[in-house]
């Protein structure tokens, strides 16, 4: 037999470039980049601008009459010296990490195991999306109502919340739900009314499309329900899951609303999170400077964050054939 | 290992006017060993069978035994049967290897029995280079070789294939085709191998049961299925290209009985036995059928008249589409053959091969 | 060996299962309690929605209204600016949208269809990130930005645009799932039907892609007519949208709780409507097209 | 000249896929593109249409260079595998898209689309949608939509290799009774070699990166294929391939197999084949209908012991592969006849039908070199 034409990089005929395997392009060159250019202009415009904006004043000592006086020197990063110094900041980071761990982690779990009950355990049909609509309801109400209704819900005096556990006798006395210490427990509470949703609604509809057949592959073989939720159900979702925590993550430094509506960071900053006090200082207090590092400093953590998700989301993303 | 019988079985799914009757009153036995097909077109029944058989759909009533023990009722894991599905549905998570031991980690054998007997079984299928891979890295012939094997990894009493070949293409097939007898006949198990595609079926079992509208229409091995096709539809289902048929008159003469096509000026023949049992019931109207294979150029006594349409080479055979009248029909012819479409030619047959058919119920006359 | 398997098969199976009946039963006491405690809010919420002002302020709340005061639901209007409040939120959400879906589709459909010369997969993803940018480091420089437009920060127009920081991201992202689904043949099926690629785009891919794009369209109104945080800092006087009227429902020093809870619920409506239309696809929106919806 | 004209058109992205690829299609003429998947059939047609451009070569159509045209500006219309039908639209204005295309008056453009759909029997089914419909009748909306576009040149991208077997039969058929297809320069790619043999006026069979292995007519190819890739490539099953090693002696000329298993005596064009054919080794092809179990030996036929490995009745024949000694060897049976595995047969081989290459070209040998 003769020997198999071998494709090696000298066997290439003359004319051959090697290229990535790539649709060709049928419209004019410019238009793709016009079709693009308009979205990225306006996200350089509202984004980026603003962020090279606080980056300059991060460096410098500005405050509100300075920013309009056009007085504020450049200070180094003694502005980030100062936040990172300070025992506000590194309270806010404890209130942080307490926020990651028993609100958006303990949120995706919640989330899980709900979606998986549910389909798992409810087999009618009627009886699921009725309990999904009830389940997400909150997801769809605004943070200031979300906010609202908890600070009613949970008011110390004559909240619903306290009420109804005194009727119940599973407490003797109210809870002072805004007390230091106990008020930040309130804000996941809440957050965690309003946002397990998200990761049962997704890790539900992961669930749903999965390949039946491996199901009843898994029957025939004999599989407990048990044995196939460890080895083949939770398996397959890992990255439905991952996207959930993700997702959760990103959000809590967006976290901002519920802090401000329902206890203002207090009493005494004991619910603050970095963000709130970006927030406060900048738009409350006008110590732009302050404010700005602190945004920078939670932009370079959530951009980390970011860089690390859109990492993964490319694997998975490719896994199911985009990019 | 048993054998499995099926008795007076039946699949209605949903209720009242809703309802569809699935599969019904099917009866099969299949003995001990034995390898059958289980043919139909798509929505005949077929895969709601063996659904029941695997113990993934409820039966509606009726019983299927599993040798002498009942398992009408049984989960699957509790029938000893194993099935390869049409998708594979192979765990993607896992390895080849983790796929194919599965069964076993569900049994709670030992890890090294698992290796070794994951090991022998990777040797038969040929699939121990790719162990380590994952199922959607593999190509549609390797992951169908891997879910045979995860099906036969447990020994199972009777082993189920489920339109396991649709998915591959021609040439893979075929040599697919041949593995699976010769596996086949290295484990003698008791197999039901579904399918649509009568070319597999035929080729693979040893009898093939042929459904359609949710009842069985014939059991039997290849030449009762060409030469003795229980009804038009069979005739119509088994044979590539398929049966001819004819809409006829028949008339009765001293001696002979003679069939004319309507609609043509062509007559048949009928064998000996065929124009007996037609003289007996004195029908006025038959559906005749011949195969193209068996209209010919080999010259006999009877012959079909008609003008060449189209002739195509296929290079092992030629194949022409004629016509007499209105009436449009094949024959096989032999590969050298050339004719210009507008030829009339003559093709012999023999009177045995003229199949008859009752014009209401379809059904085979002698 | 085979009769081994049998036995083993069997025994195995009822000792597992009866563990998982228990396991199964602890689960769906959970998914119970946890569907209490997402409908005790809502419920109460509701019940004082009916209830009158001074027993929504009762020192022992009451799980019942005493005496029902549908009124409150017309009351929240007796001041007009509630009214507006609700159109303004129309208004910018609305608006939003619609430039959102329009930028966001034009560069979905490059994404999709030429992601290499669009600039491709990390520009992509880029736009992407800025779906999860934290707003606080935007804020104040847009406070400023706006304040020196002829405009000023309390206008439609700056929120509407600010908007687009969550919005247009997710648009243009989703937008690219949705035209990466309707498939390239179909549009090259028109190509040699003797279609111009303009013409090609609204005769067979546009079509093909409008029930992907009304949903994306419902999740960014949500996400607009729900949005508070840059709400609260830019609009306030000329332009109120409903989530900052909300928690401002005061008499004194009293807060009208049966005011703000009839009105949240009627601000619930619109989205709560969506998401019980749209379910399927919104899935494939949160979870930004990684799950089916 | 010819109407459709291929000249040494180059493409690849990875790795080369279409290499200098050369042929020309008369107005009239059906030319079929035969090959297994994956060989670059489909980017073939894709450089015709314009979906794709050439990184070297001309493509002519009617004698004037359209290789840069955009594919919306030739007149060329294609099927797809995966036919491509507009799903949102009803098979009507499916059919009708190309007419709308040219907006072409709506009264000519309806007796058009009728027409079509007349002849390809889905008259009935206008108003639904593809999805609605059957494979076959996808696969007929997908030819009305080409047929009715009155193109220069028509592509077909596999079109029947996806339906079942007795659709696919009878959509062949009706290919030679379409004058439409018969009228222009057709292009038609497939991997089927029957359906190749039925319908091709002249058929290319294509290798790797999109070489030629052979261009000709059906009996040609299927009698005289140039090289053993084109044999192996037509006929099912598979012609057996037997690397042989040629003797000598005073009674005559022999093939010996490698295994030794097989000695064959060479008669007539087999034997001319070898005039002057200087190496020790070629490579005997042999078409299993050429190889059969038989009972009783005719007159100087030789008769060889074999046992039978694997036999599977088919319709028209059975296909058994028998063990000759070392050497698996697939014959053509008759499929009444019932063998067991491990049956022992006698079989005849008829060297009539032997094909020979060269050792190490694989080329066909024909004696005149």
């Amino acid at each position: 037999m003769a020997p198999m034409r071998r494709e090696s990089d000298t066997d290439h005929p003359e004319w051959f470039q090697k290229k990535r395997k790539s649709r060709p392009l049928i419209v004019a060159r410019w238009v793709p980049i016009a079709l693009v250019g308009l979205p990225v202009a306006t996200l350089l415009a509202i984004v980026i601008y603003p962020t090279v904006w606080m980056f300059y004043h991060s460096l410098r000592d500005t405050n509100i009459q300075g920013l309009f006086m056009g007085t504020h020197s450049h200070i180094g990063f003694s502005n980030y010296a100062d936040v990172l110094g300070s025992e506000r900041f590194q309270d806010s980071l404890l209130h942080l990490a307490q926020y990651l761990t028993f609100g958006a982690c303990l949120q995706v779990i919640i989330g899980t195991v709900l979606a998986l009950t549910l389909y798992e355990f409810v087999k009618s049909n009627a009886i699921r999306t009725v309990v999904l609509i009830m389940l997400v309801i909150p997801m769809m109400l605004p943070p200031s109502i979300v906010g609202v209704l908890w600070r009613f819900l949970l008011t110390p005096s004559n909240g619903a919340v306290n009420q109804a556990l005194l009727n119940l006798g599973l407490i003797e006395q109210h809870i002072e739900w805004f007390n230091a210490g106990i008020s930040l427990w309130s804000i996941i509470i809440a957050d965690s009314w309003n946002w397990v949703a998200l990761p049962l609604l997704i890790v539900y509809s992961g669930r749903v499309s999965l390949p039946p057949a491996v199901y009843e592959a898994a029957r025939v073989d004999g599989a407990s329900q048990w044995k196939v939720m460890r080895r083949i159900t939770l398996p397959m979702l890992k990255e439905v899951i991952a996207i959930a925590f993700i997702l959760r993550f990103t959000d809590a430094f967006k976290f901002v609303d519920l802090v401000y509506i329902m206890t203002s960071g207090g009493p005494a900053q004991s619910s603050e999170l970095p963000t709130y006090i970006a927030f406060q200082r900048g738009i409350r207090e006008f110590a732009v400077g302050e404010a700005a590092a602190y945004a920078i400093i939670i932009f370079i953590i959530s951009a980390v964050i970011i860089t690390l998700f859109l990492k993964y989301m490319k694997g998975v993303m490719r896994a199911r054939g985009f990019a | 290992m048993s054998g499995v019988s099926l008795q007076k079985v039946n699949k209605i799914y949903g209720s009242g006017a809703d309802s569809v009757h699935a599969v019904q009153d099917l009866d099969l036995e299949v003995s001990d060993g034995e390898f059958v097909a289980l043919l139909g077109p798509s929505g005949c029944g077929k895969t709601s069978t063996l659904r029941m058989i695997v113990g993934l759909e409820s039966i509606t009533s009726g019983q299927i035994l599993f040798g002498d023990r009942d398992i009408s009722h049984l989960d699957p894991q509790d029938r000893n049967v194993a099935m390869a599905f049409e998708t594979y549905a192979l765990y993607p998570n896992f390895t080849v290897a983790d796929n194919l031991s599965f069964p076993l980690e569900v049994l709670g054998l030992p890890a090294e029995l698992q290796r070794k007997k994951t090991d022998e079984i990777a040797e038969l299928l040929r699939i121990t280079d790719i162990l380590q891979a994952y199922p959607p890295e593999l190509s549609g012939g390797q992951q169908q070789r891997v879910s045979l094997g995860r099906a036969l990894i447990r020994e199972p009493s009777v082993f189920i294939l489920d339109e396991v070949m649709s998915h591959l293409d021609a040439h893979l097939k075929f040599s697919m085709l041949f593995d699976l007898k010769r596996l086949h006949r290295e484990l003698r198990r008791t197999m039901i191998y579904v399918t649509h595609d009568q070319v597999e079926a035929l080729a693979l079992a040893d009898r093939v049961a042929v459904m359609s509208n949710a009842r069985m229409q014939q059991v039997g091995d290849r030449n009762t299925l060409y030469n003795r096709p229980a009804n038009v539809f069979v005739a119509d289902f088994i044979g590539e290209p398929p049966t001819n048929f004819f809409r006829a008159e028949v008339a009765y003469h001293d001696h002979d009985t003679i069939i004319s096509v309507m609609d043509s000026d062509l007559t048949l023949q009928p064998g000996t036995a065929a124009a007996t049992s037609l003289r007996e019931s004195q029908r006025k109207e038959v559906i005749a059928g011949i195969r193209p294979q068996n209209l010919g150029f080999a010259e006999t006594a009877h012959f079909l008249t008609a003008d060449v349409e189209i002739s195509e080479y296929l290079g092992e055979r030629s194949m022409l589409t004629v016509v007499n009248g209105t009436t449009r029909f094949q024959a096989i012819a032999p590969p050298d053959l050339r004719v210009n479409p507008g030829t009339s030619v003559r093709l012999y047959y023999e009177p045995l091969n003229v199949m008859l058919f009752d014009p209401e119920t379809e059904t085979l006359i002698a | 060996m085979n009769h081994a398997t049998g036995a083993m098969t069997a025994g195995g199976t009822e000792r597992t299962q009866d563990a998982w009946r228990h396991v199964r039963y602890l689960f769906l006491a959970f998914l119970g309690l946890w569907i209490v405690f997402t409908v005790f809010p809502l419920y109460f919420m509701t019940i004082t929605a009916f209830k009158s002002a001074a027993e929504a302020n009762l020192t022992v709340p009451t799980f019942w209204p005493q005496e029902w005061q549908p009124r409150n639901f017309i009351g929240v209007f007796d001041e007009r600016t509630n009214f507006n409040a609700l159109v303004d939120s129309f208004v910018i959400a609305s608006a939003n949208t619609a430039l959102s879906l329009f930028l966001g589709s034009l560069a979905g459909y490059a994404f999709a269809r030429f992601p290499r010369q669009a600039g491709g997969e990390n520009l992509a993803f880029w736009i992407l990130s800025n779906r999860m940018f934290p707003p606080v480091a935007i804020l104040v420089p847009m406070f400023f930005l706006f304040d020196n437009t002829p405009w000023g920060t309390d206008s439609h127009l700056s929120l509407i645009i600010l908007y687009l920081v969550f919005n247009l991201p997710l648009a243009t992202w989703l937008m690219m799932v949705f035209f990466r689904d309707a498939p390239v043949e179909i549009e090259e099926a028109a190509y040699l039907d003797g279609w111009t690629p303009l013409r090609a785009f609204f005769k067979v891919t546009l079509p093909l892609v409008i029930p992907g794009m009304i949903s994306v369209a419902m999740l960014c109104w949500i996400f607009a007519w729900n949005e508070y945080l840059f709400a609260n800092l830019f609009v306030g006087t000329a332009v109120r949208t409903y989530t900052i009227v909300i928690p401002t429902f005061t008499h004194g020093s009293q807060t009208l709780w049966n005011f703000q809870m009839a009105f949240s619920l009627l601000a619930l409506i619109p989205p709560v409507t969506l998401f019980i239309l749209l379910r399927r696809y919104m899935v494939r929106g949160l979870s930004l097209g990684v799950v089916k919806g | 000249m010819a109407h459709l004209e291929v000249e040494g058109i180059c493409k690849g992205w990875e790795f080369p896929v279409i290499d200098e690829l050369s042929f020309a299609v008369e107005e009239g003429e059906f030319f079929v593109v035969l090959g297994p998947s994956g060989i670059g059939k489909t980017t073939t047609l894709r450089l015709i249409s314009g979906l794709e451009t050439p990184d070297a070569g001309r493509i002519l159509i009617g004698g004037t260079d359209q290789t840069r045209l955009p594919p919306y500006r030739r007149r060329i219309a294609m099927t797809f595998e995966s036919y491509a039908l507009y799903p949102h639209l009803s098979v009507y204005e499916n059919i009708a898209s190309p007419l709308r295309a040219r907006r072409l008056p709506a009264n000519e453009r309806d007796k058009r689309v009728k027409d079509v759909a007349e002849l390809l029997r889905i008259a009935h089914l206008l108003d639904r949608r593809p999805g609605e419909v059957s494979g076959g009748q996808k696969q007929r909306t997908a030819l009305g939509r080409t047929l009715v576009a009155d193109p220069e040149v028509f592509l077909l991208d596999e079109p029947i290799s996806h339906l079942d077997a007795k659709i696919r039969h009878e959509l062949r058929t009706q290919f030679h009774t379409l004058e439409d297809l018969r009228k222009v320069a057709t292009v038609y790619v497939t991997h089927d070699y029957a359906e190749a043999l039925s319908l091709g006026d002249r058929i290319g069979v294509m290798g790797t990166r999109g070489r030629l292995e052979q261009v000709g007519n059906p009996r040609d190819l299927f009698e005289r294929p140039a090289n053993l890739k084109v044999a192996e490539h037509l006929g099912q099953p598979t012609i057996n391939v037997i690397p042989s090693r040629i003797r000598r002696d005073n009674n005559g000329l022999f093939l010996d197999s490698e295994t030794g298993d097989l000695r064959l005596k060479l008669s007539g064009e087999s034997e001319a084949a070898l005039a002057g054919y200087s190496k020790d080794h070629v490579i005997a092809g042999l078409r299993p209908q050429y190889i059969r179990p038989i009972d009783e030996a005719a007159d100087g036929m030789e008769l060889l012991s074999a046992e039978v490995d694997v036999y599977e009745p088919l319709g028209t024949n059975g296909i058994m592969m028998a063990n000759l000694g070392s050497m698996s060897l697939t014959a053509l049976t008759d499929p009444e006849k019932h063998y067991e595995t491990g049956q022992k047969v006698q079989i005849a081989v008829d060297v009539s039908g032997l094909h020979l290459f060269d050792a190490d070209s694989q080329v066909r040998l024909t004696g005149i070199t």
